[in-house]
């Protein structure tokens, strides 16, 4: 491997590397904090750039032989996790962004990067670690309430069982494949031994619980809750959208045994009545989100029971979409206190405070519910389509019966800023320039996806 | 001279259109001119019609206006089809109607509403000559439910007074139920025959092309309309109410043309009967039935109205008589001398009533005759008409009535005659009952009432005199010869001149004892009716209360319906099973999500633990422990 | 002018509309009313033009308009004109003018978003009926929720939450299902040949087992039937329109529930014909429950809406009647029927409207002798109540003489056939016009008649503009009632087309 | 039995004991001892087996980087109460249940599974030198990697603990959610 | 039984151990020890594993897992200490502020 294909093969994560240093240098150098909004603005823009160009000049390259390779379908899940971070900053910017959050941002999205082109169990492992790792912290960071410490903890204890538990099964690959490359992992899916198919169902299981899915939330509605908008937006659209598309890339075109697919049946229905159902009674905005990405997860996890080849379009368009619409309901949430704007009372009665946030939001839900016109309909429309393909009929009912369940909550929100008057108490500010240039530049997105 | 049938149709339409929009601003003498002008208007037209029917020899003149529907090749015209039978009618309604409107003047003179009610007047005269007009079942439906609006609409004139109103609901609906019946019987006809063109359906049954059994049926259900429009059992109740609305109304509409509707159709269809024998027995029973009974409680009523209303039932049935026994024109002669002795008698009550200031009921009546000499001498003429005194109207069309009774091939029997001519002899008894109740022996009248009784403005009085002219006259055309080719006639059973001279003298002894009876009963204050009373009151009361007909229905069908729609429907279906059923599923799902946070603890040891069984799961799951 | 570009421009016509309402000021009411106006009349008369350019007796689509929208599942943006849909856009087209004008007064918060609201709606019923792709039919179809949740959330009375989400979540179940249905749909084409196509000419093409068939229909059938609303599926409407605000209840009345009858005649019948054979005695059988159970609830209603509501579950249940007599005639009257009831039920609830708005009160115990007050209003109310009773003369008699009609004659072959279940069910249908009478009157007779009682002193009969809007849709129900030969003509072929495929497959099924 | 297998067994049972002791110790500090007995019998275990670099790792990056931090944690959060007098938490026995569950399922498949058949491995490759040379020349990546990591878990780290300054905030936000619930 | 059986066994043990100590024990620190110990478990596997069938990857990722757990440690440590400074207590079952 040549040294240019060392530096290009893994370009983005090199300027995300670069980035992370840059701030970090300006940070000792400066006395005074500053904000680095800029450098990882540009960062991240840069790596999304490089990743997207790379995708586009369809560039296939294995840098480190066995460990680490790009393919057109890896970069392009690059490019768009890397995109829908941009939202984020400009969340992060809305609240005083710190360098190190900024920092710890890039390294989880470096982190995802690996993941995302990992061909090895070890980089696999790595990257879901270095996603993870700076969460902790990031969860934390937002320190506005002593939750936000609890969220933490919470978090780092269940993941670190999640660590535990993906380990185990790599190692049960290690012993029944006698290696630790995703070829051999994709052996153990199709193999019928005790050994190779615990390997599989806990790393599986491992997954779920990083992208929360039932049983394995249990984590995620207090995380979310306790960390700031930004962090529960990377959280909730990011992270799992790489710890899907990572799933997806490491079952490559491999089917899969009967029982895996029972689970992958059973587990993301069990989940999307539980997190829609569960959102119905809640009072704090990202409380709702998480469980409503609760459901989402189980909505991406179907899309595992389909064909191999659409798997991935399919994901990554529903994370497109999921992303964006999260991102765009977020920016328009309005200024304040951190609790207030967590409280949906916040909400009532906002389309007379500021018409445009309330529509945006208004738009946000509908798209998270499924209803056309807006993308959230395409993306579950492809999503049941694929299963519908693997002659899995009855699931695909069920699991549209099971999103059914969710309308009511995101109808609710609407009702709250359309129907409801503004409670006297509640005093918030419309939501500030920078998260409305966020919205909007969603919004664009999302209508542009929406149409295609 | 085409378009002439239109023009008539279209002329009270016209006054409907300029009396209802503009009359308000327009003031009564040009309501008068318009709502009274345009149907004299179109008597005249009526006229010159026939006289061209009459120069083409008796060919029917139809004229075809538009196509109404092109479905398929199923064409629904409207157009106009006019023959003798319809000429008549034409004659009559225009006729009678346009005497009407005059009375009207004088009688509904000072009524804030008075432009609506010459409006409505002329929408009803539009709706019956559409009717009468009518080439296909269509266009006869069309006036048919029109006339029933307009009833509707005159009924509930006063809508102030809710009882008006609710008699006028209450006509409609009745109506409503025999148009159920009309309208199922032409979808038959329709699938049968393929046209609603009357003619063409009356060949085609003449043709025998259609089975006997869908003819009965279609008999039977084109009867139950008639029983609607014409009041005769079970559809009777109507019409009593109807006498709600103001007098004119009542003798126009409710005596002498809409009621009449029934009759009209039947002998239209005659063509569809002469198949049907099962059907034309079922008319002829209900016909003789409702004529019976309803004489009998004219017997007891004491609103002069309501007695006229029931004779006008009773006449009506034995005009269904006639049409039971195949004697199609003599129906329609009866039809013809009652319209006009009919009217005269309301008008003539309308006028008491008039004069006595808007009392009714003839108990408090009596001596009246040399306080309003002309409308006591018209009703007199018009009583002695309607109880079948020779030799005026009413002697010839109901003696022939009862003669085809016995004596017709279609159905004919003795007991139809026999019960026929007792109700002959009811009819003279209690018609002069009312005669001398209202005009003959002492007053009974409150004083107040007493002392400014007037005779009527002339316009009544002259439509009075005109009207029991043709009392008199009516009979002596000989109509049921004129319509013989119109109208098929019955073949006799037995054709013996003697003994139809015979019963016409037995008709005539009848009716003179009934008047007698009468006199007997009533000359002198009727001490002697009331003592029958307390003999017999138990049947008193039945007839008095109309053999509780209407309480029966209301227990029956009305108070059922209720029941069901507010019990049923909508406590238990709708709000129960159905709401009950989601607001549970509501729940429901608020429960399970209030369960679902409860698992949330925030118990980070819970967490764990429900992250281990999750593992346990799968992996017993996928070692196939399970 | 082209009269595709004419179609497109009908359609996309209140999306610009939305947009130039959004920019106006919202402190400007009264222009944003102008707006709204004149971009439907303008929308009207495209309409009208178009209705007079239809070529009767032209077998399929007219003025079509396809253009690939997702080439990768064979997604087209595919709209025209046919005979089914003709009156139904002529309708919706005819319905937003009045609209807006009868809301001129009651609506007074947020009278832009309501406009673009109604401008929304607008666009997608039109997309509804105008869709001849499965997936944007789907599109347009659910869409159409959003603003009518909007509209009764808003501006609705007392209990608008409740009634609002029990509409959109009672509609949207149905909507899953056949969003289920959609998507098999899809990926069978996919298979069944190697393009992709949701249009449905080729849906018609495929010849599924009765089994899918069944399991497709029903899914359809459900939210078809929901919207309808055809008895048990109904409890939705009573408190959607009386709740919703009169321009809602218009929309709704007038040109939603048609959304239901139009899929059942343009999808789920002629889609899956031997499903629909099996399955018609059921849905004859819940067409005249439907008729008669209105009715019964109609009589025992004191909220005004509640009566006009439950009248309309009656007369939609002789739509349907009327689709399933597979009968030429009984589906044109079905299709008269479907007009005829947009414009008097919408005229009804304008007309309640109006009283609500000068009395602030639905309740008919309040009211009485309305006539000697408002004589004005009286008569318009008269008229309209006689057409929904069915009165020759107007259009509603035109609508129900054909479906009855058409459904005895229907009934009468299976009859001779030994098969009596339907004509027994055409005749018990004939009682709804005895039972329409009833209720109908009643409310006449409590309104209108009787000593004169109303909430408040002092009321001023219709205004100008009240007048217009209702002598406007007198004018159509007259003209349906009198000459409905011209509107026959232009839908015939269609019905013909639909009654020729349904009836093929039975008699089909008889030699089998 | 060979002296391995006597080796084996009795490192085992020394590393079961300490994880088993860990549970029933009261002082967070002496479950931190029995830690550190487990992970030194485990090093043990690892050098019989002739994985002599992960025996040296696990002594010292676990005993004595790892386990040292968290003992000078335990020397600074020196808290005496409920979760010092009480060791066990309200899920004792369900914990137990899925003790018992979970480790017969895992140690069944464990024990039942087919594991890939052996290969004979030559003696030293997991010699220091060996194991350096290929970590070098074949996952080299992952050294860059692990510096990664460490650099991100060190400012993640710091920024933590950067928190302690803006402690006002944790009342002001504190005060907040008062009134603001209230 | 042979050793590497013997030794798989200890491992899952180890692990389940680990799991059931995070859910038992009522002391973060301790909980923190536990999840240490499931990492020693899954090690104690990988490298028997890795020494059965003479992988270095599986050297590796142990080596991996080494420098996770310090990580690890080291970003929950302080998280731990803020924790303590806010609710003054290590029993998990006093931060139950977030829930429903």
């Amino acid at each position: 491997m040549t040294a240019e294909g060392l530096f290009v093969a893994a370009l983005p994560e090199h300027l995300l590397l670069l980035g992370i240093l840059v701030i970090l240098v300006i940070d000792l150098l400066s006395d005074r904090p500053r904000e680095p909004f800029l450098p990882a603005l540009v960062t991240v823009l840069a790596a999304a750039g490089a990743a997207f160009w790379l995708h586009r000049s369809g560039y296939i390259g294995a840098p480190f032989p066995g460990q680490f390779s790009v393919g057109p379908d890896a970069l392009a899940a690059k490019a768009v996790l890397f995109v829908l971070t941009v939202p984020v900053l400009f969340l992060a910017r809305a609240e005083r962004l710190d360098s190190r959050v900024a920092m710890l941002l890039l390294a989880s999205l470096y982190g995802a990067g690996l993941l995302l082109s990992a061909d090895s169990l070890l980089m696999l492992f790595f990257g879901l670690e270095l996603l993870s790792l700076p969460l902790y912290a990031l969860v934390v960071l937002a320190f506005r309430r002593p939750e936000s410490a609890e969220a933490a903890m919470k978090y780092l204890v269940l993941g670190g069982v999640g660590t535990a538990v993906l380990l185990m099964g790599i190692s049960f690959t290690l012993g029944s494949t006698g290696g630790l490359s995703v070829e051999d992992f994709r052996v153990a899916l199709v193999s019928d031994d005790l050994l190779a198919r615990g390997a599989v169902v806990l790393v599986v299981a491992a997954f779920m619980l990083k992208a929360a899915v039932v049983p394995f939330h249990a984590w995620a509605p207090d995380a979310y809750e306790g960390a700031s908008i930004p962090v529960t937006a990377y959280m909730a659209t990011i992270v799992k959208g790489a710890v899907i598309l990572a799933l997806v890339r490491l079952f490559g075109d491999a089917g899969a045994e009967p029982e895996l697919i029972a689970v992958l049946v059973a587990l993301p229905l069990l989940s999307m009545v539980w997190g829609n159902l569960a959102a119905m009674r809640q009072q704090g905005f990202r409380r709702l989100i998480a469980y409503s990405s609760i459901a989402h997860a189980g909505y991406l996890f179907f899309a595992l029971l389909g064909a191999p080849e659409g798997r991935f379009e399919a994901v990554t368009f529903y994370v497109i979409v999921y992303g964006l619409t999260n991102m765009l309901a977020l920016a328009c949430l309005p200024q304040g206190e951190d609790w207030l704007r967590d409280r949906l009372e916040g909400l009532k009665g906002l389309y007379h405070r500021d018409p445009r946030a309330a529509i945006l939001i208004a738009i946000a839900m509908l798209s998270l519910a499924g209803i056309p016109p807006f993308p959230g309909f395409v993306a579950k429309f492809l999503i049941f389509r694929t299963v519908m393909e693997a002659g899995l009929v009855a699931v695909a009912v069920m699991g549209l019966i099971a999103s059914y369940l969710g309308i009511y909550l995101y109808l609710r929100v609407i009702q709250y800023m359309f129907m409801s008057p503004a409670p006297a108490q509640v005093r918030t500010e419309p939501a500030t320039g920078l998260a409305a240039t966020a919205a909007l530049l969603t919004l664009a997105a999302v209508l542009l996806v929406g149409v295609f | 001279m085409n378009g002439l049938l239109t023009l008539l149709v279209l002329l009270p339409l016209a006054g409907f259109l300029v009396n209802g929009l503009l009359g308000r601003r327009l003031g009564p003498v040009f309501v008068n001119i318009v709502g009274v002008g345009l149907p004299l208007a179109a008597f005249g037209v009526a006229v010159w019609a026939w006289r061209i029917l009459e120069t083409g020899g008796a060919e029917p003149l139809i004229e075809t206006v538009f196509t109404w529907a092109l479905i398929g090749d199923h064409a629904f015209e409207v157009s106009f089809y006019l023959d003798r039978l319809s000429a008549v009618m034409a004659l009559i309604v225009t006729g009678v109607g346009a005497l009407i409107h005059i009375y009207s003047i004088g009688y509904m003179k000072g009524d804030e509403s008075y432009a609506r009610y010459f409006a409505y007047l002329n929408l009803f005269l539009f709706f019956m000559l559409l009717l009468v007009l009518g080439r296909s079942l269509l266009v006869l439906f069309v006036g048919w439910e029109g006339v029933g609006l307009a009833s509707y609409l005159l009924i509930g004139f006063w809508f102030q007074d809710v009882d008006k109103a609710r008699a006028g609901r209450k006509a409609f609906i009745t109506n409503r139920v025999g148009d159920a019946g009309f309208l199922l019987g032409m979808f038959l006809i329709f699938t049968a025959v393929g046209t609603l063109e009357m003619d063409q359906i009356n060949q085609a049954f003449a043709g025998g092309l259609i089975p006997a059994g869908i003819a009965t049926a279609v008999g039977i259900l084109l009867f139950i309309g008639a029983t609607g429009k014409s009041a005769q059992i079970p559809l009777h109740v109507w019409l009593p109410d109807a006498m709600a609305g103001p007098t004119p109304v009542s003798a126009l509409i409710h005596a002498a043309t809409m009621v009449t509707a029934g009759v009209y159709l039947i002998a239209r269809m005659s063509g569809v009967y002469l198949e049907a024998p099962a059907a034309s027995t079922l008319i002829a029973v209900i016909g003789l039935l409702t004529a019976f009974l309803a004489a009998t409680i004219a017997l007891v009523q004491t609103d002069i109205k309501k007695v006229l209303a029931y004779s006008t039932i009773s006449q009506l049935g034995f005009m269904f008589l006639a049409l039971g026994v195949g004697a199609y024109a003599v129906a329609v002669f009866h039809l013809f001398t009652h319209a006009f002795f009919k009217a005269a008698l309301f008008l003539g009550a309308g006028s008491v009533i008039h004069a006595l200031s808007g009392e009714q009921d003839i108990r408090r009546m009596g001596g009246l005759a040399r306080r309003i000499p002309w409308t006591s001498g018209t009703f007199l003429v018009a009583t002695a008409a309607i109880a079948g005194l020779p030799p005026l109207a009413g002697f010839f069309s109901k003696d022939e009535i009862l003669w085809f009774a016995l004596a017709s091939g279609q159905g004919g029997s003795v007991w139809l005659w026999l019960l026929g001519s007792l109700t002959a002899f009811l009819t003279a008894l209690y018609m002069f009952r009312l005669y001398w109740l209202v005009f003959l022996g002492r007053s009974r009248m409150a004083p107040e009432v007493a002392e400014h009784v007037h005779e009527s403005p002339w316009p009544m009085t002259s439509v009075l005199v005109v009207l029991a002219l043709f009392s008199v006259i009516a009979g002596w055309f000989a109509l049921p010869h004129y319509l013989e080719g119109a109208l098929p006639a019955p073949d006799l059973r037995f054709a013996w001149p003697i003994l139809h001279w015979a019963l016409i003298l037995f008709a005539v002894l009848i009716a003179v004892a009934g008047v007698f009876a009468a006199r007997h009963l009533y000359g002198n204050g009727g001490q002697r009716a009331e003592a029958i009373e307390q003999r017999f009151a138990r049947i008193h009361r039945l007839l008095a209360g109309k053999y509780f007909v209407d309480e029966v229905y209301d227990r029956l069908l009305q108070r059922p319906w209720r029941w069901v729609s507010d019990r049923i429907f909508l406590r238990l279906g709708d709000r129960l099973l159905l709401d009950g059923s989601l607001h549970g599923l509501a729940a429901l799902a608020r429960r399970g999500a209030a369960g679902l946070a409860r698992v949330q603890s925030g118990s980070l040891h819970w967490y764990a633990w429900m992250t281990l069984l999750g593992l346990v799961a799968v992996l017993i799951w996928m070692w196939r422990y399970v | 002018m082209s009269e595709a570009l004419a179609l497109n421009l009908l359609l996309f016509l209140p999306v610009v509309g939305g947009i130039l309402l959004l920019m106006l000021p919202e402190r400007r009411p009264n222009l944003v009313r102008g707006l709204a106006m004149v971009v439907l009349l303008a929308q009207l008369a495209l309409a009208a033009w178009l209705y007079l350019r239809f070529q009767a007796g032209v077998p399929g689509l007219q003025f079509e308009t396809r253009l690939p929208w997702i080439p990768a599942w064979g997604v087209h943006y595919h709209i025209a004109l046919d005979g089914l849909n003709l009156l139904l856009v002529l309708l919706t087209a005819f319905l937003g003018p009045i609209v807006v004008a009868g809301a001129f007064t009651s609506i007074t918060r947020d009278v832009k978003l309501f406009h673009g609201m109604v401008m929304f709606i607008q666009f997608t019923m039109l997309g509804t009926f105008l869709a001849q792709d499965l997936f944007l039919f789907y599109v347009f179809w659910e869409a159409m929720l959003i603003p009518m949740f909007l509209i009764i959330g808003i501006w609705g009375g007392e209990r608008r939450i409740y009634a609002t989400l029990k509409f959109f979540l009672y509609t949207a179940f149905g909507s899953i299902l056949m969003l289920a249905a959609v998507i098999y749909l899809a990926h069978t084409v996919l298979t069944a040949d190697g393009t992709p196509s949701f249009a449905f000419a080729d849906l018609y093409e495929l010849g599924l087992g009765v089994q899918v068939q069944t399991l497709l229909l029903a899914a359809f059938a459900l939210s078809f039937a929901i919207k309808v609303p055809m008895v048990p599926l109904h409890t939705w409407l009573p408190d959607a329109h009386v709740e919703a605000p009169t321009a809602g209840s218009v929309i709704l009345a007038g040109v939603l529930l048609k959304m239901g009858t139009y899929g059942f005649v343009k999808l789920g019948f002629p889609l899956f014909p031997d499903a629909a054979l099996l399955a018609t005695p059921l849905i004859m059988t819940l067409a005249v429950i439907s008729i008669i159970y209105g009715a019964g609830l109609a009589l025992v209603q004191d909220d005004i809406k509640k009566i006009i509501a439950y009248s309309s579950v009656s007369h939609l249940g002789y739509v349907m009647l009327g689709l399933v007599s597979y009968n030429l005639l009984g589906v044109q009257g079905a299709i008269i029927q479907m007009v005829s009831h947009g414009l008097v039920a919408g005229g009804l609830f304008l007309m309640v409207g109006m009283i609500y708005e000068r009395c602030h009160s639905r309740d008919l115990a309040k009211y009485g002798g309305l006539a000697k007050l408002l004589p004005a209003y009286s008569v318009f109310f008269m008229i309209l109540t006689l057409a929904a009773i069915g009165l020759p003369t107007t259009s509603g008699f035109t609508g129900e003489f054909l479906v009855l009609l058409g459904a005895f004659n229907g009934a009468w072959p299976q009859f001779e056939q030994g098969v009596s279940h339907p004509l027994v069910l055409a005749s018990l249908a004939v009682l709804g016009i005895v039972l329409g009478a009833l209720y109908m009157l009643r409310l006449a007779r409590r309104l209108l008649f009787g000593e004169t009682r109303a909430p408040v002193s002092g009321l001023r009969d219709l205004s100008l503009r009240e007048a217009g809007i209702l002598g406007v849709l007198v004018l159509a129900v007259f003209y349906i009632g009198l000459f409905p030969n011209d509107l026959l003509q232009k839908t015939e072929q269609a019905a013909m087309e639909y009654q020729e495929r349904m009836l093929a497959v039975r008699d089909g099924e008889i030699e089998r | 039995m060979t002296i391995e297998t006597v080796f084996l067994l009795v490192f085992a049972l020394g590393a079961l004991t300490g994880a088993v002791a860990m549970f029933f110790l009261r002082h967070p500090m002496r479950v931190a001892l029995a830690l550190i007995g487990t992970m030194v019998s485990l090093a043990a275990i690892y050098a019989q087996l002739g994985m002599h670099v992960i025996a040296v790792f696990q002594i010292l990056i676990y005993v004595g980087a790892v386990m040292v931090f968290m003992i000078y944690a335990i020397m600074l959060l020196d808290v005496r109460d409920r979760s010092f007098t009480e060791r066990f938490s309200p899920l004792l026995l369900a914990g137990i249940a899925g003790l018992l569950l979970l480790l017969g399922v895992l140690v069944d498949g464990l024990l039942r599974g087919q594991p890939f058949p052996a290969v004979d491995v030559p003696p030293d490759v997991f010699g220091v030198g060996a194991f350096a040379i290929a970590f070098m020349d074949q996952f080299w990546v992952y050294f860059a990697l692990t510096a990664v990591l460490l650099l991100v878990a060190e400012i993640a780290a710091s920024a933590v603990i950067d928190i302690r300054r803006r402690g006002q905030d944790v009342a002001a936000g504190q005060a907040e959610r008062e009134n603001g619930h209230g | 039984m042979d050793d590497t059986t013997l030794l798989l066994a200890l491992s899952g043990l180890l692990f389940v151990l680990g799991l059931v100590g995070v859910i038992v024990r009522r002391n973060l620190l301790v909980m923190l020890m536990f999840l240490e110990l499931m990492l020693n478990g899954v090690i104690l596997s990988l490298v028997v594993f890795t020494q059965l069938l003479g992988a270095e990857a599986g050297a590796v990722l142990v080596f991996l897992v080494f420098v996770v757990a310090a990580a690890e440690i080291a970003i929950a440590v302080p998280i731990l200490l803020l924790l303590v400074r806010t609710g003054h207590t290590l029993d998990p079952g006093a931060y139950a502020g977030l829930k429903g």
